[in-house]
């Protein structure tokens, strides 16, 4: 059976519903010798801000059970390097390329957005308001949902590309932020940036990370993001890139059933560079073997009551 | 430079000194394009999470399509490496990072390990000895009975607690032996903890001795993608550079550790 | 050297500070012959509301990367019977008792509280405000600061023995309920509780848990709830009894470094019965290693800039 | 009754039919005490926590103080039975659960396995013939190559896809054997998936035979602290009982499956 993978987010049509997330798999030039990003259904791009920035100090990873902590403090070339430097190779691509941005004023995020607009071969863009490694933007936008709402709307009238909103998992209620931001115009929100945690060293009595807290991500985050993904699906009427924890394709599946459109792999890529495009075929050989002909049809698919859960109750 | 994730086949495991063992794995295309300093990321597990990351380990020696781990049992990945059997498939990523440079024009290579920092050592020396470069091998270890001179025959030793060789640490090791031997345009090679790493550095500075580190340092994926790794550099320009992708060999004028 | 592990809460002493956590350790006489209870600090009871509860339908648990995910639902035996039953063995011990009380009204917590207060041999509650598996009480409680302020505002005045308010990771800002707690009357807090998480069976296309969503616990959770401890520890000065994840002694020291009193064991007691009491010895041999004559010396001590965390322009 | 945590010695471990093992075990304080139908948890690692859970599995035989288990791999925790070698040690905890009753007053007892359900057998039946009871018993697998009929002799087979004896599943060969011959006083213990359980249960209680079921469920602690374990009950009082402490061996009449 032909499965159908492709979906369309505004005017763009992306091959497959799977991505690979901000921050792990750099600017798409440096791994592309271990998996082929033509296969995947898109690329988003390490977070970009106006200037480059250094990151934070070392030590920035630590490992945990199932999961890895990092504090890289959105390290990253900054916008006009990127445009000089990496957007010609991602322009020979064939697949969607969506730039992140993180900023520490809103200002900050429109310029850098009006700045990329001005150049062909960028098909979207994630904003990061949720990046827990940084103590200016990043948090403090994300948390406050009048902030987060401010930066969507500053930025709807400045593209016609989809603008997608990346949310933090650190608040009560994720589905308010959701709304907030598909009031302000946002195309669709990605589900879950990480979540903050922290490891010690007991020999050292010191913390393993340079910034105290870092953010948590891998198979360990997966059930929270699952759950978090279903209560955005099940509150607000939005596209959803499910991200957290996606290591195989039933993982995906998982994302997929409780309602995001498409998901994002993360930390995997640095376990297993190829998983992303397993995944991807994965996805559709289960549609296949399922006798379903379209991958969309899996979206939100699941059958359960959402009144069994204490979410009904609680959002 | 050309990399491969692929999976290799454990062909002994041997304990070649106390909790320390070499790992001979057949794989051909890693082992092919290997040159001294450079490392493996190896995965340590299958089918499940635990413990998620890869491990980086130097290829400590090339033969044929063979390449040796060494490596000393510290952790779960360790441990997990130290119960694979002949027959087992281990997944690795590879060659990683910048070799140690050994075109230069010195005449004399001074390896300093520290610990299991000698991991590097038996492929770099026996590249340095085709280059024709003499090479004198100085080894530390808390104790004789952990010293890993497999393939590092003659080398000099120091030990912590003096039951083998000199008693001290093997920058001591290398003083007295500067001090007492008038070595032909020198340069040195040292790998070992950061701690011994530094000192190294500043005794190289001191002398004005060329000095090239092998960095540690905790990585996620091993291939600059992640920018988990950085180590400050000396220089004007970027702050960091990545252990992973810009090392982990780094001439010791170049890093802040 | 000898180690004094002993602390005081309140009017009352504990031999140590290593607890077993509420849910996870039934009544204290079911596994008595896997485990010695009178080497524990103490035993947090099941919780326990006035009429006994059924729990939710199977399934009640599912494995999760280096977790799980358990949707009880508050089973138990109610406040009668466990007074008539389990009351009398719990007084043969000679460790402390903490009777954990869940309800789905305010009145309920007190009604069960007062009614305790009538019998011997418990030295303590704690209230159970952030069940994420029931729909009344529960969460909508935890995750209101002004439910959670006045369950405290009732309880304190119905016993001088101490409080303990066990509060969710669940909310945006923890260290506010802790603040709240604090400022109502209560000794101490408990964090964290379980985390809200989901798993999917993509076989069947439905929730792995009857209740679609559930509490996820065990080591994956153990970097956020050490952030959520340190968090606390940081903004409020009362004493925290951390939980989560927590399976070895080194674990159960990040947490008393990061600002802990005391720990609870959970998950672990399903995996390694006999695991809290070699916490409690291997916490003394930790302090009496490191030269440290009394394992409160090391509460808090994490050599550690809070400046440095993003906690610092987040809290 | 008694339980232990403790650890076991493998003895061996032999794959008796197709994707199905038995791993032999000694371990004389659990041996000693088991009776058929109980179960071990077994932890699935060592020291770090992937999978999780232990994993319940029904003691299938016990000859001293070794204990055999029977299992087919299906996860991550099979799997890593499947990889155990003479010599490991493989934490138990155990004896756990209420034990098949074969001391009423029934002459013959059918015994019906689905698939791996046939674990607790050899040992039930060889505990049903030392009481001098007549023993019937019917495996069911879905090919014959998954029929795991080790230590039970005679057994009358069924395959799904006809490969071996009885064309058809378990149910359908009891239904069979009760039409074509007379049973005295008989009594039904049965094990397989749920499904099939309550399959079984349905026809015992129409041809109006006592049947006992040994169920299966997911288990976080196995003994009774977790309150994972809930099957609901067909009696007044309680609404459920626990799999693992007053099961998993139950009347047919006691339980809704
Ligand atoms: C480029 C590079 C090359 C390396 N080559 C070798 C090699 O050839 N042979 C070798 O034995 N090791 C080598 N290492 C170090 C090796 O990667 C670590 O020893 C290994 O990751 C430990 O894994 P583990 O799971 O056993 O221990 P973990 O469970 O990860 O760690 C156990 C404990 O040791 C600490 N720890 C972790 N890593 C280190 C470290 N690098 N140094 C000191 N303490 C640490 C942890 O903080 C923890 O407390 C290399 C590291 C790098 C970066
Ligand atoms: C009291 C009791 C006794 C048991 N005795 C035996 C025995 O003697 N031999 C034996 O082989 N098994 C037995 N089981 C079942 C056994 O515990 C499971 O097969 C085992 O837990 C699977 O572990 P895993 O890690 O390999 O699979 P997992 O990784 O846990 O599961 C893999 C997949 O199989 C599914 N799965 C998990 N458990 C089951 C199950 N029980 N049935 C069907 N699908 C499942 C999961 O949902 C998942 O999709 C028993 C179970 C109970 C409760
Ligand atoms: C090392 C690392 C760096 C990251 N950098 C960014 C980033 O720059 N911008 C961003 O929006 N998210 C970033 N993330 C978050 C991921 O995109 C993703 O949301 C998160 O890791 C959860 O997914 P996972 O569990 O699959 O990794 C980063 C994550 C990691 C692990
Ligand atoms: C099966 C199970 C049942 C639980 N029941 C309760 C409960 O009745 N009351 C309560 O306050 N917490 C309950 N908890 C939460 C634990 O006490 C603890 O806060 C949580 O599991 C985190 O700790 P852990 O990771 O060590 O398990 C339960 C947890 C589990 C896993
Ligand atoms: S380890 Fe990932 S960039 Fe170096
Ligand atoms: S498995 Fe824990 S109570 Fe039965």
């Amino acid at each position: 059976m032909t499965v159908k993978t492709s979906f369309m987010l505004r005017h763009v049509e992306f091959q497959n519903r799977v991505f690979v997330a901000s921050g792990t798999f750099g600017y798409g030039d440096e791994i592309n010798d271990l998996v082929d990003p033509n296969k995947l259904g898109g690329i988003v791009t390490k977070s970009l801000s106006w200037k480059p920035r250094d990151g934070n100090p070392p030590r920035r990873i630590a490992e945990t059970p199932s999961g890895m902590l990092n504090s890289i403090g959105l390290a990253n070339i900054g916008v006009h390097t990127f445009i000089e430097k990496k957007l010609p190779f991602l322009r020979t691509l064939k697949t969607r390329i969506i730039v992140n941005i993180a900023a520490s004023s809103v200002q900050e995020y429109c310029d850098v957005l009006a700045l990329l607009e001005r150049h062909d071969g960028i098909h979207g863009y994630e904003i990061n308001v949720s990046c827990p490694n940084v103590k200016e933007g990043g948090l403090s936008f994300g948390t406050n949902v009048d902030r987060t709402r401010e930066i969507t709307e500053r930025l709807r009238p400045l593209t016609e590309k989809p603008l997608i909103i990346k949310l933090t998992p650190n608040v009560t209620h994720m589905s308010e932020f959701a709304r907030a931001v598909k009031d302000a115009g946002a195309d669709a929100v990605s589900c879950i940036n990480t979540l903050v945690g922290m490891a010690v060293d007991v020999r050292t009595r010191t913390p393993r990370l340079s910034t105290v807290t870092g953010g948590l991500s891998g198979p360990a985050i997966k059930p929270i993001a699952l759950a978090k993904v279903f209560e955005v699906a099940k509150s607000v009427d939005i596209p959803i890139f499910g991200i957290g924890g996606i290591t195989t394709a039933d993982d995906a599946i998982e994302f997929l059933l409780v309602g995001a459109c498409a998901v994002q792999v993360g930390t995997t890529n640095f376990v297993d560079p190829g998983a992303s495009v397993r995944i991807a075929e994965g996805i559709a050989g289960y549609a296949s073997s399922n006798g379903i002909d379209d991958v969309g049809k899996l979206v939100g698919s699941l059958k359960a009551d959402v009144k069994a859960s204490v979410l009904q109750t609680w959002l | 430079m050309k990399r491969f994730q692929t999976m290799s086949v454990v062909i002994s495991l041997e304990e070649i000194a106390e909790g320390i063992y070499v790992l001979t794995l057949e794989c051909p295309e890693i082992a092919k394009l290997t040159e001294p300093g450079q490392f493996v990321n190896v995965r340590m597990h299958d089918a499940h999470s635990e413990p998620l990351l890869r491990r980086p380990f130097s290829v400590s020696f090339v033969e044929g399509d063979r390449l040796e781990l060494l490596f000393n049992v510290i952790g779960t990945g360790t441990r997990f490496l130290s119960t694979r059997r002949p027959g087992d498939a281990v997944d690795l990523l590879g060659p990683l990072g910048v070799p140690f440079h050994i075109d230069d024009t010195f005449e004399t290579a001074l390896l300093l390990a520290g610990g299991v920092g000698v991991a590097p050592f038996p492929m770099l020396r026996a590249a340095l000895e085709r280059a024709g470069k003499k090479v004198i091998t100085l080894l530390g270890a808390r104790s004789g009975v952990q010293i890993a001179d497999r393939r590092l025959n003659n080398a000099y030793v120091a030990t912590d607690d003096g039951s083998r060789g000199f008693h001290g640490s093997v920058v001591d090791l290398f003083h007295a032996t500067v001090a007492r031997n008038a070595i032909l345009r020198p340069k040195i090679f040292a790998c070992g903890p950061n701690r011994m790493l530094s000192v190294v550095a500043a005794a190289a500075r001191t002398i004005g001795m060329d000095c090239e580190l092998s960095l540690e340092g905790e990585m996620a994926c091993g291939i600059g993608i992640c920018q988990g790794c950085p180590v400050e550099r000396s220089r004007e320009g970027r702050k960091y550079a990545l252990v992973c992708t810009d090392g982990p060999t780094f001439n010791s004028r170049d890093v802040v550790i």
